[in-house]
Order: C-alpha cells, then structure tokens, then sequence
C-alpha cells in the first residue's frame, strides 16, 4: 500500500499541481476558447509559455534532447542570460534579451514518442493544462503534420522542428505551422548537381525506400532530379519501417546492374541499412565500369555516429552543420558549446533558430496573437541565423535558404567532427513555386 | 427397459488394444458397476462412451440415440452426466456458482447469450441450486471459493452439479478414489439416497466394498474384454474374476 | 539462380539469429513454464557487452593543447586510447577483435546476470499467472533498457567486425561461377557458423550430460522429477542462467551487424515470442526449426519479383505463416500438447 | 457472488462511479490531471480497458491484438466524417460494427486456438494489420501521415456549407473537443461501465468465468465454450472500436500507429496493473498508465528545481539528479518499477490494494471480518 501512495503522496502532488504552471495564474478548470479574451490562452501574467515538444523515448530520443538542449538555451537567450548566441548576429534586432513583449519567456516540456497519437496528447496537454501559446519541436514528418494540423485546430503557432517531407509545407501546410527545416524537393535539387559532378550523368540508381510517406517523398524528389540529369532508376523498392536486418533488400542490388544505391532511410533505418550495404561489399565493387558508390540523400550528425565509419565519403543533404563559418554559425557553435561541451546538431539549430523566429515575430507584431504572428512570419526575409539569407515564404511557410551538401569526413578529428559540407547550394537553385506541392493553407485560427 | 446400449466397440491406440469387442448394455432405473483390474480398459470404455473418445468400431447408443461422433457437450444435453476421477469442478467459482452453472445449462441449453439479464434475479435457478447444495450437505459453504475445499467435499460438489442437471443416465469414475473410510461411507450414502431418485447410474470402481454395496450389476473388464457379468454375488464367487485380480486383496 | 542462392544466405542468416533468441526463450518456457518478456532485454544486454568492452578498451588519457582551441573556444582535448598506450601492437589487436573478443565478457556477466534475475525474480513467479509473468519481466525490460539508454544514450552505437573479415566473400566466383555475383560478408558467415555451433553446444548439452537429462526429463514432467527427490529447481537456475548467455551472446555477435541501441531487444521481442511459438512451447528442435523456416520465406517475401505480384507481402510474411501454422498444426512445429494451452 | 449481489448495491455502486468520473475535472486539479485532454484519455483508455477485461479478466483468453480494433474503429470513425459529416453518432455506430465484423473473423478464426497459440495469432492479425495499414493501405488510412477529415470531403450531411471553422466533430452544434468531448466520452464510458457491470452479473458472465476456469467441466456441463469465447472476444473487440471512434471524436486524426503491438500490450498491462476480473481495475489501470505518459514525461529539470526548492542546495543537487532519471525522458522508467512493483506486491493489482486497505480500515474500526473466500473485488 505505501507502495502505491508513494508516487501519490499528497505534498508532492500539489507541488506537482503547480508544475510548470507557476505562468498560470488562471485555474485551468473550465477554461475554454470561448471563454479567453481575444485569442486562445492569451498570456495575462508576467510570463509567456512556450511548448516543447520533442522525442524523449524510442529511437529519436537523443535528437530530441538535442531540440530541448537548443530550446532551453533559446529561452535563456531570450531572457537576458547567457551570451545572447544568435541574437546578436540575427539581422532583426527587435529582441532584447528582456523577454518577448515585455513577458519573461516559460517553457513546458513534453514527449512526443515519436507517435502521432501521444505528440497530439502532449501538445494537448501543452495548450489545455499549461497554456502553451506556441508549439514546437518533432523529429519526424508524420508527428509534425499531426501536430501542425491539431495546432492548427486548437488555435496556437507551430513552430515545427525537424520534418523533412515534403507535405509538411506541402499537401498538408496550414496557416498557423511554419517550417525552417528544409524538404526532400530542396534536397533533391541541390544533391542533384554535386552527384553529376562526382559521379557523371550515366548512372542507374537503385532506391531502397522506407515505406511510408517520408520515404516516399524523398525517393520521388530524388528520382526527379537525378532523371532530370540523365541518370536511370533501375528499381525503387520499399522496405518495411524499423526492418533491422536489411539484407533481403540489399542482395538484390548486387546483381541488378545498378552503380548507385540511394537509401532513402532516416534514422535507425538508415544506420542499419548504410552499415549492411557496406558488409556487402557494394562499395568496393565494379559495375559498368564505374565504382558503385552509395547516396543518403538527407544525412544528420547522429545518424553519422550511428553508422560509425560506414559514412565515409558518402554523400547526401543537410540543413545546417556546425562546421560552417559564418558569424551565425559561429556564434551559435560557442553558446551552444559552452554550454553542453559539444557541438549542436542541425536538428538542435532548427529549434533554436524557430523559438527566436517566432519571438521576434511576436515581438515586431506587439502580441500573441496567433494570426498576428503569422503575417508578422509570413514573408518575412532574414539574415544572420547560419543560413545565410532566408525568406519565410508567405504562399506556404516554408523557409528557403542554402542547403548544404555533405559528404563523410574521411579523417574525422572527434566523434562529432563526421561530416564535411562539399557545397552550399544557393538558395536560387532549390526554389520551387509555392504550388508545385499542392496543399492548401487555409485561415489563421486563433482559438477564439 | 434399456437406456444404454453398446455394440462390438473396438478402441486401439497404436498397437495396444484397450477394447476388445466390448458388448454391454445397462437397464433403466439400476446401478451398473464396472470393474476391473489396473489397465483394464475401464477408462477407455468410460470415455468412449460420453464422446471423450471415438470408438474405432461399433455403436453407442442412448435410447434411440446414437452417441457415436456427438460432441461430450451434446451427450450431456440428451441427459448423460459424468463424475470424474479427480473432481472436476468450476475451482476459482463458489460452490453455489458451480451448482448454477450445471444447473442453467440444462434449462438453457449449450448456448445462451443473455449480457444483460441479471443472475441474481433468476430465483429459479438460485433456489434449485441451492437446493442441491441443501442436499449434498455442502449449503452452509455456499459462498466458498470450491477450490479450498477438501477432496471428499469436492466429490460431493461435483455429485451436485451433476445431479441438478437431472440425468437420465448418471457416469462415475471410481467416485471414492483417494478416500478416506469415513468420507467413502459418506459418499456411499449419499449414493445411496439419490438412487431412489430413477437416475441409472454407470459407476467404475476400484474398491469392492463401495460396489458391493451400491450395484444392482456388475461387469468385469479384464485386458479389454468383459470377462463376467452378473449380480455382485454372482460374480463374487466367479473364479475367473478372482483369477484377473490375481487374489485381488478387496475379495 | 543466384538472386536464389543469395536469399537462401540471408534466410539462413536471419534464421540463424532468430533461431538462437528462441533457442533461450523456449529453453525458459519448456523448463520454468515462465513467459519472459525480458528476453529481448537479455538479447540487447548482450549487444552492450560489447559496447562496454569496446568502451573500456577505448578508454583515453585525455591532454588538452592549449595552443588550439574547438570551436566553441574550449581547448582542444587530444585524446590517446590507454590500450594503445600501454600495450602498443597488442593493443590494437584487441581493439580490432573486441566484438569476438568480448564474448570472454559477455559469458560470465550474462551468467551472473541471468543468476540474479531467476533467483531473484523469476523464481518467485514459477506458480503464477503468464499474465503476472508477462507484467513483471516486461517492467524488467522497460527497466533494463532506460537505464542502458540513460548510460549510451539511445543513437546506435556502431561496433566493427574485425578487419580479417571486415569484406565480403565471393562466394560465387569459389564455386565456379562468374565473380561478383554471389557475394556475401564475412562476418555474416561467422555469425551463421556461430549460431549453428551455439546451437548445436545446446543440444549436445542437453542430450549427453545427465544435467542435460535431467532438465530433459523436467521439461517433460517437472512435477514426477521433482517427486524424485531431484533438486530440479537448482537446474533450473542455471538453465535460466544458460538461455541468458545464450542470448547475450547472440547479442554480441549480431553488433556488427546491427549497430545496438536500447531499444533492440524489444523490436526483437515480438519477432522472437511468433517464432518460438511456431515452433511448438517448450521444443527446442521445433524453435530452430521456425527460426529458419521464417527467416528464409522473409527473405524470399522480400524478392522483387514476389513483392510485385503481391505488394507489401514482405511485411506480413511472418505473421502470416505464423497464422497459417497455427491453423493447421494446433500446437506449432513441434509442440506438445497441454504446454502453455491455458 | 451471486448471494451477495443485489441489484439496489449495483445502482448505488454505478450511481457513485458516475458521480466520481463526471466530477473529475474538480477532483483530479489538484494532481495535475484536471485538463480535458487527459480525462478524455482516461475514458477512452478506460473504456477500451474495460471492453479488454470482459474478454481477458472473464474468460482468461489473452488477446495481444486488440489495438487492431481500436484501429479499425478509428479508420471507420474517420471516414463516418469524411462520408456523412461530423457527427459524432453515426461515427460510434459504425465503428461498434465495423470492429465488431473485424472481431468476428479474427475471432472465429484465433479461437480455434487456447493459451499462448490464441495470443500469438491475435497478435499476428493485429501487426498484419498495422503494418500494412502503415504501408500499402495508405489509400485507405493515409499511412504515416495519419487519415483526416478533409474540406474537399463530400460529407453528405454537413458538408455543403461547410467551408468555414475547424473540422472537428460537433454533437448538434457542441463541439466534441475540449470540455465537451470530455463528457461525451464519460457518458459513453458510463454506458460502457453499466453494460460491462450487467455482463458480469449475467449467466453470460458466469460462464465465461466458466470458461477461464475449467473448459473441460465445462463441456461435460453440456456447454458449448466456443460461442461463449467468441461472444465475449466480439464484444471487447466492439468496447475497442468504439474506443477508437472516440479517440477520433476528440480529435479526428487515425493514425496507424494506434494498432502497433505496443499498443495492444499497453491494454493488457492497463488490465493486469488494475486487476483483471474486477469492474474497477482496468479504469484505474488505464488511467494511471496515462497519467505516467502524460504527467511525469512532463517533469523537466526546471519542475524539479521548483518542487525541491524547499531542500537545501547541497541535497537538492543530488536528490533533483535521482528524480530526473524518473521523470521526463526517464519517466519509462518509472512505469517498469511501478509494473514491477505491483506485480510483486500486489498480484491481484491495483484493486487488491485497494481491498486491503478496506480490510484493514474494517479491522481498525473494530468489526471483525467473518472469514470467507474473497470475492471479486469491484
């Protein structure tokens, strides 16, 4: 019995009563949209709440803790404390370091598991219990689009983290989810020249696709580009989510008379099938008359680590590495570093670079308002964030900037130091029209 | 009259044969023992008999039914019941659950599917279980979970269940085995009181005491094949019975 | 042909792996009747001997040059593996064999571990309900895999073959055919010949040593070896203690393969429960035998050809068999009748 | 059981649960719980558990499938919307029988089998269906992305003028998220609850107890254990898809995720953790799990700071590090203690600690307990 009454024990449940949302001064029983003045969980004390949502258990969950890592330190930022990162290098200087609209800034935490369902449940909990006035965060496209579109519901900014479909700004955009990240079309666009120049323009191409929507996305901008310059597809084949043993997928590549491998894998899934290939011996052989080289279209610093030396001179796309020497960059590299003592990883710099997107949105609107801020994002160019000039597009909320191509470092210095950046794409090479994605964004909703 | 009657079954299993062309027949109103020593074949017989086992050749019929190929279900539906050798009982249930259970399923059938009918209001299956338990000595235990009870009381239990469904034709595998004297004489009587009821019951047992004192007729299974067949004292004094139990000790 | 021969290969590998997860869990099952959801956790334990080993063998002095700094303007650390330090030549053979090598580790950590858990647990829950099994060793997994996850962390840790049979072998260019097209790793083949070699240690095991026959004559009918006046329950301990080796161990070997995580030992928990169960609860052979027989129509579910007539065939393939398994033969492969029935 | 039930106790138990479960908003504020989304959860959790512990607490049959129906009931929901509108009605009537015909079939075919070989093809219906739910059927379910009610949706009967406001489902104008949804789902698990309470006292639910305790008795009973077994399976697979339809009801997304085997054990370790056989239980169990996922994977290291502020700084360092491998990205870790520690402790779950207690406040208060068996705890 003191078993059960331990968790439950009644001081620490008042406290726990009181987590979080020492911001909300309001009781949580009986709030309702209509109830709330002019737009839902308008912020009313001293502090303004801010959701993170990010991976904390399943396969993610160290890219998640990287998100909260940059989370955490957006908001001291934010707050006045630390070295300020990239406020001193954004090219907006509406923030002061004094909070945002004169609020100091608060954040929740949550866990998304890397499941729609419990993304949702915690975003919920985010907006109904705490009263989050924004949402952030995610590390996969299926969690992004569902919490964009409950966001979108509910009346509240999304901010997403790191999501890569297409659809996420594309079929599935809304008015109130903005994304800095960048998509499998950009990626496309701006590998498709670095393999032209590496590999040539006679090439098959041999897709293992993670079937489900990501995947698929990424293999049909990749097909697209690489087509576009000559090579041939071969054959696209879909491969089961979290298949752990990939060789049944990789044995029909030897004989198929394909000289290139593109796995369109991410995570676990790409660490399992890089590193299986690699045993085959795929890129030691001859084929054609070429060396058989393998792709990763979209690569990230903890995948690398996962596949250990497998990525060696692999090439593929990133959003942002810590190695570029840009003031933004750097400036984000020291704060960031000083900190946690290592370097952050692209999807940490996403998140970061959202939260303070967002709050200087918030800050030039003079509110919270939801569908303030998005017109106040909507167009919005920038500098000084690490990728160089951006726009936030207004058509579709997708941010465009240079995208880099990266290759694995032959001689890595530390176990962080995995990747090299070969080029960074202009962004006047991965724009696209704002239609080509389809979609619709729809109205703002502010919950009220 | 003959309520049960069977016909030249044959059961091998492999190459052993358990049942030699057994014919047999039991008349209304009586109890048939069976006996027979150790691997005899009188479980096999038992078995073939309530759809436990398909005989490999010939007939088992019940009145004008033929038992061959019916599910034990089934069997028990046309008023055949059977008391096991370890009680078989509802253990994790009370006592007046196992009772109404047995009970139901004789006015309602193999299957009824009532959610939403209320057990507790069905006074007519409450009071006849109860009854039953009344009638085995066990009413005062009635909320009892039936596992904890004693061996002998578990038998009784069973006898209930399968009493309140008011068989035509009640089977007992040896139903003092691993008794104590006291609860066998208990048991005996309790028999003995139910037998004015018109229930023909098939008893298997061990012990000549318990047969001798409750059987209108005995048969005796010896290797498969009935060896004798009569009244108790008839077949006390047949030689080629003493002979199959080699002296037995119970004689 | 060879696109046949070569899903065979896979088949037989996958099989391999699978096969000696089951081989523990239905060593568990036929002796202790206990349903371990932790078997999984066992399997991944294992993966992180290696990693440890591999760890400690990598342990580093760490100077700092204060002339250079990182990026983020701390001074640079440079780091030196003591192995190499210390031992020199020697130690970097170590390093380059620490998966083969750490199965020195793994045996006497997994014994011991597998000790504590069944005197310490799992004994206490032989007379209860699976149910109650399944809630506590699945707690047990939950619990061993966050704290392995809060000590790596939950990105895969990569772990190498050694450099001997880093590559892989044309098998096909041995056998008289043209090079290049049968070709398969190294390390895949080490791992295949291991599984046959643990396995067949099992059955020898079992079959030859009267320990072996005794837990051989418990799995029948525990309860009459029990009435002999044989301590069985003390065999058990070390049956227990023996499935963990022998999931640990596949664990070790299978790192260079997959790279571990905290998570591997449930995504292979699920895989492993269908296939002991097509096999038959409590048959060793019948385990084996489904390990194989599902690895290999994986791998042939997944051929081009065969998922273009039926799309998505790969994924299900398992459970399908599994279903039509179950239907046609009530207790799997080999099972015997009233095991884990009720 | 059936000497000591009536059905005044029963109204007077039901009556007192609904009370309990429509004041949760006030009661459960002060642990934090007291938000919408969460009691929704803990009734569609609850009701899910509820409809779970009818097949597995009555007739011992443990089925690691029931995400499937849960599943299907979503899939069924959602298109309900996107075909005839946003009414939540004919979604909840669709889902009951699309999961019901779902369990049906999975169950005439499972059944066939007992024990482990039941659990085994339950689980491989229920993975066949998620995975190819996640890949080929994207047609059907939008695979990964999850299936939504869409504008361009005809929606027979809301659907022309319906180009304005959120596509959420609306009981005749109430609108089924926050609140609202809330109290349709709690009287939805009430009727669940009262349904459930009558199966327990009906002859249907003694021979299903029947059933778990001994099928060989059973059929020399001149029952027939099949139709019993596939009865009950039907029923619970229904209690799932209507689950399921109100996960969508509250918030109109099916993902395909929702059938995965996690989340078919995440109902079974609810049941076992409250105690399976007794009314309560599985609510309880339901809704602590939940609690845990959503609660305590909240805590960050700023909560902690703020509840330990009161202990002095050289053991609060210490003491915040310990909690923290609990809370947060730890708080798995909290559930397999917690499962562990139930299931030692407490084997009946949840529910035995709760009849302990009352024991042990009976014997304080000095009324002797005459000395019976137990009876099922509710």
């Amino acid at each position: 019995m003191s078993l059960i009454r331990k968790p439950l024990n009644r001081r620490s449940i008042l406290r726990a009563g009181a987590l979080g949302g020492a911001a909300l001064a309001t009781p949580t029983i009986f709030t309702s949209r209509a109830w709330s003045a002019g737009y839902l969980n308008e912020p009313t004390g001293a502090e303004v709440v801010l959701g993170f949502n990010v991976p904390q258990t399943g396969a993610y969950a160290d890219e998640g803790a990287d998100e909260l890592r940059a989370y955490q330190l957006a908001v001291k930022h934010l707050n006045g404390e630390g070295d300020g990162g990239l406020l001193n290098t954004f090219s907006s200087k509406e923030l002061q370091g004094n909070g945002v609209n004169g609020k100091k800034v608060a954040f929740v935490t949550g866990d998304t598991q890397t499941k729609s369902d419990a993304a949702r449940a915690s975003a919920k909990r985010m907006i109904e219990k705490d009263g989050a006035i924004m949402i952030t965060g995610g590390s996969s496209s299926g969690v992004a689009i569902a919490v964009q579109s409950l966001c979108q519901e509910a009346g509240v900014i999304f901010m997403a983290g790191l999501t890569h479909s297409n659809d996420t700004t594309g079929k599935d955009k809304r008015k109130n989810g903005f994304r800095h990240f960048f998509n499998t079309e950009m990626s496309g666009a701006a590998l498709a020249p670095v393999l032209k120049n590496n590999y040539g323009t006679d090439r098959k191409a041999y897709h293992l696709t993670a079937d489900y929507t990501w995947g698929w996305s990424q293999e049909e901008s990749i097909k697209k580009y690489t087509e576009g310059m000559g090579w041939e597809t071969t054959a696209a084949v879909r491969t089961p989510l979290g298949a752990g043993d990939f060789s049944q997928y990789i044995t029909p590549v030897l004989n198929s008379g394909a000289d290139v491998l593109v796995l369109n894998h991410y995570g676990k899934d790409m660490v399992n099938s890089l590193t299986q290939a690699v045993q085959f011996g795929l890129r030691d052989k001859q084929v054609n008359g070429k060396d058989f080289v393998i792709v990763v279209p979209l690569y990230s610093r903890l995948m690398a680590q996962g596949a250990g030396e497998n990525v060696k001179g692999i090439f593929g796309s990133t959003n942002w590495h810590w190695s570029l020497q840009d003031e933004g960059s750097k400036a984000f590299v020291k704060s960031f570093g000083q900190e946690y003592g290592f370097p952050p990883s692209q999807a940490a710099h996403t998140c970061y670079v959202q939260t303070l997107l967002y709050a200087d949105a918030a800050q030039r609107a003079g509110t919270f308002d939801p569908c303030a801020i998005a017109a106040a994002l909507e167009g919005f160019e920038f500098d000084g964030m690490g990728n160089g000039p951006t726009l936030y597009r207004a058509e579709d909320h997708q941010c465009f900037k240079d995208v880099l191509v990266v290759k694995g470092k032959e001689n890595p210095s530390s176990q962080f130091d995995l990747l090299e950046v070969v080029e960074i794409t202009p962004r006047s090479q991965v724009e696209y029209p704002a239609d080509l994605l389809g979609g619709e964004l729809g109205a703002c909703n502010n919950g009220a | 009259m003959e309520i049960l009657r069977v016909e030249g079954v044959n059961k091998s299993f492999g190459g052993l044969r358990a049942l030699n062309n057994v014919n047999f027949s039991v008349e209304q109103g009586t109890v048939h023992a069976i006996i027979g020593p150790n691997g005899a074949g009188k479980s096999t017989f038992l078995n073939c008999m309530i759809g436990r086992l398909i005989p490999d050749t010939g007939t088992v019929k019940f009145g004008n039914i033929s038992l061959t190929g019916m599910k034990p279900y089934e069997i028990n539906q046309v008023g055949v019941s059977r008391v096991f050798q370890t009680p078989e009982i509802f253990a994790e249930l009370t006592l007046l659950e196992n009772v109404i259970i047995p009970t139901m399923a004789k006015r309602d059938g193999q299957f009824s599917l009532r959610p939403f009918k209320r057990l507790d209001a069905d006074r007519e299956i409450l009071d006849k279980a109860l009854h039953m338990l009344e009638d085995v000595g066990l009413a005062e235990k009635k909320d009892v979970i039936s596992g904890s009870l004693s061996r002998g009381d578990k038998r009784r239990l069973e006898l209930a269940m399968c009493l309140s469904q008011d068989p035509k034709l009640l089977l007992l595998d040896e139903p003092t085995a691993g008794m104590s004297r006291a609860d066998t004489n208990n048991t005996i009587d309790l028999l003995k009181r139910i037998a004015g009821r018109g229930i023909t019951k098939v008893v298997i047992e061990h012990d000549m005491h318990v047969v001798f004192s409750l059987a209108d007729k005995v048969t005796v299974l010896a290797q498969g094949t009935i060896i004798a067949e009569g009244k108790p004292e008839e077949i006390k004094g047949d030689p080629r019975v003493q002979e199959a139990y080699l002296g037995g000790a119970h004689l | 042909m060879d696109v046949i021969i070569l899903q065979l290969l896979n088949g037989l590998d996958k099989g391999g792996a699978y096969a000696l997860i089951a081989l523990g869990l239905t060593l568990i099952f036929g002796t202790l009747g206990v349903v371990n959801f932790a078997h999984g956790a066992l399997f991944m334990l294992g993966a992180f001997c290696a990693v440890t080993f591999n760890k400690l063998l990598s342990l580093e002095i760490v100077t700092t040059d204060p002339t250079k700094t990182t990026a983020w303007g701390t001074p640079l650390e440079i780091r030196t593996p003591y192995i190499e330090a210390y031992l020199g030549d020697f130690g970097n053979w170590v390093l380059n064999y620490s998966v083969p090598v750490s199965i020195l580790l793994a045996i006497p950590v997994m014994l011991l571990f597998g000790f504590i858990m069944e005197r310490g647990l799992i004994k206490h829950f032989y007379n209860r309900a699976h149910a109650d099994q399944i809630l506590v060793t699945f707690g047990l997994a939950i619990v061993l895999q966050e704290i392995i996850k809060s000590i790596f962390g939950a990105n895969p840790i990569p772990q190498t073959a050694p450099d001997a049979v880093r590559g892989a072998a044309d098998i096909g260019a041995a056998l008289g055919m043209d090079p290049g097209v049968i070709v398969y790793p190294y390390w895949r083949m080490v791992y295949l010949a291991f599984a046959g070699a643990i396995i067949a240690a099992v059955f020898a095991f079992l079959q030859f040593t009267t320990f072996g026959m005794v837990v051989r004559a418990g799995m029948a009918d525990r309860h009459t070896v029990g009435l002999l006046g044989i301590n069985i329950e003390r065999r058990f301990t070390i049956v227990f203690a023996i499935a963990a080796v022998v999931a640990g161990l596949a664990g070790v070997m299978y790192t260079p393969i997959l790279p571990p995580d905290y998570h591997m030992g449930m995504d292979f928990l699920v895989l492993s429960f269908v296939v002991v169960v097509v096999g038959g609860m409590g048959s060793l052979p019948g385990a084996v035998a489904a390990g194989f027989l599902l690895g290999i129509l994986q791998s042939f579910a997944s051929m081009n050809e065969i998922k273009a007539i039926l799309p998505g065939i790969d994924q299900i393939i398992i459970y399908l068999v599994a279903v039509v398994i179950l239907l046609v033969r009530p207790r799997g492969l080999l099972g015997r009748k009233g095991v884990m029935e009720n | 059981m059936s000497t000591r039930t009536s059905p005044a106790r029963d109204y007077i138990f039901f009556a007192i649960f609904s009370v309990a479960v429509l004041t949760m908003p006030i009661w459960l504020e002060p642990i934090g719980a007291g938000y919408p989304d969460l009691l929704q959860k803990f009734a569609i959790f609850g009701l899910f558990a509820t409809g779970f512990n009818i097949l597995f607490g009555l007739t011992g049959y443990l089925s690691f499938g029931h995400a499937a129906f849960l599943g299907v009931g979503s899939y069924t929901a959602v298109w309900t919307f996107k075909l005839l509108g946003m009414n939540p009605i004919p979604a909840v009537i669709m889902a009951i029988i699309a999961s019901g015909i779902f369990a049906l079939a999975i169950g005439y075919v499972s059944l066939r089998r007992s024990g482990i070989y039941f659990s085994i093809l339950t689980l491989a219906f229920a993975q066949m269906s998620y995975n190819l739910a996640y890949s080929v059927l994207t047609p059907i379910t939008n695979g990964e992305t999850g299936l939504r009610v869409l504008r361009s949706d005809p929606r027979l009967f809301d659907g022309n003028g319906g180009q304005e406001g959120p596509l959420i489902a609306n009981l005749f104008g109430v609108e089924m998220t926050g609140w609202g949804g809330f109290y349709f789902c709690a009287i939805i698990l009430l009727i669940g609850f009262f349904i459930a309470q009558r199966i327990f006292r009906s002859p249907f639910g003694i021979m299903l107890r029947a059933v778990k305790t001994n099928q060989n008795r059973m059929t020399y009973t001149g029952l027939n254990p099949r139709p019993y077994t596939l009865a009950a399976f039907v029923i619970s697979g229904m209690y799932a898809g209507l689950a399921g339809a109100l996960m969508c009801i509250t918030d109109p997304l099916a993902g395909a995720e929702r059938m995965q085997w996690t989340a078919s054990g995440e109902v079974v370790l609810m049941t076992i953790l409250g105690g399976a056989g007794t009314l309560l239980g599985p609510i309880f169990g339901a809704a602590l799990i939940k609690y845990f996922e959503n609660i305590f994977s909240a805590f960050n290291e700023q909560t902690l700071h703020e509840i330990f502020s009161f202990l002095p700084d050289f053991i609060e360092g210490p003491v915040i590090s310990v909690a923290g491998l609990f809370v947060g990205e730890g708080w798995h870790l909290t559930l397999g203690v917690l499962f562990m520690l139930i299931v030692i402790f407490l084997p009946g779950g949840l529910m035995e600690g709760v009849s302990r207690i009352g024991k042990l406040f009976k014997r304080s208060s000095g009324k002797s307990e005459p000395n019976r068996a137990t009876a099922p705890a509710e």
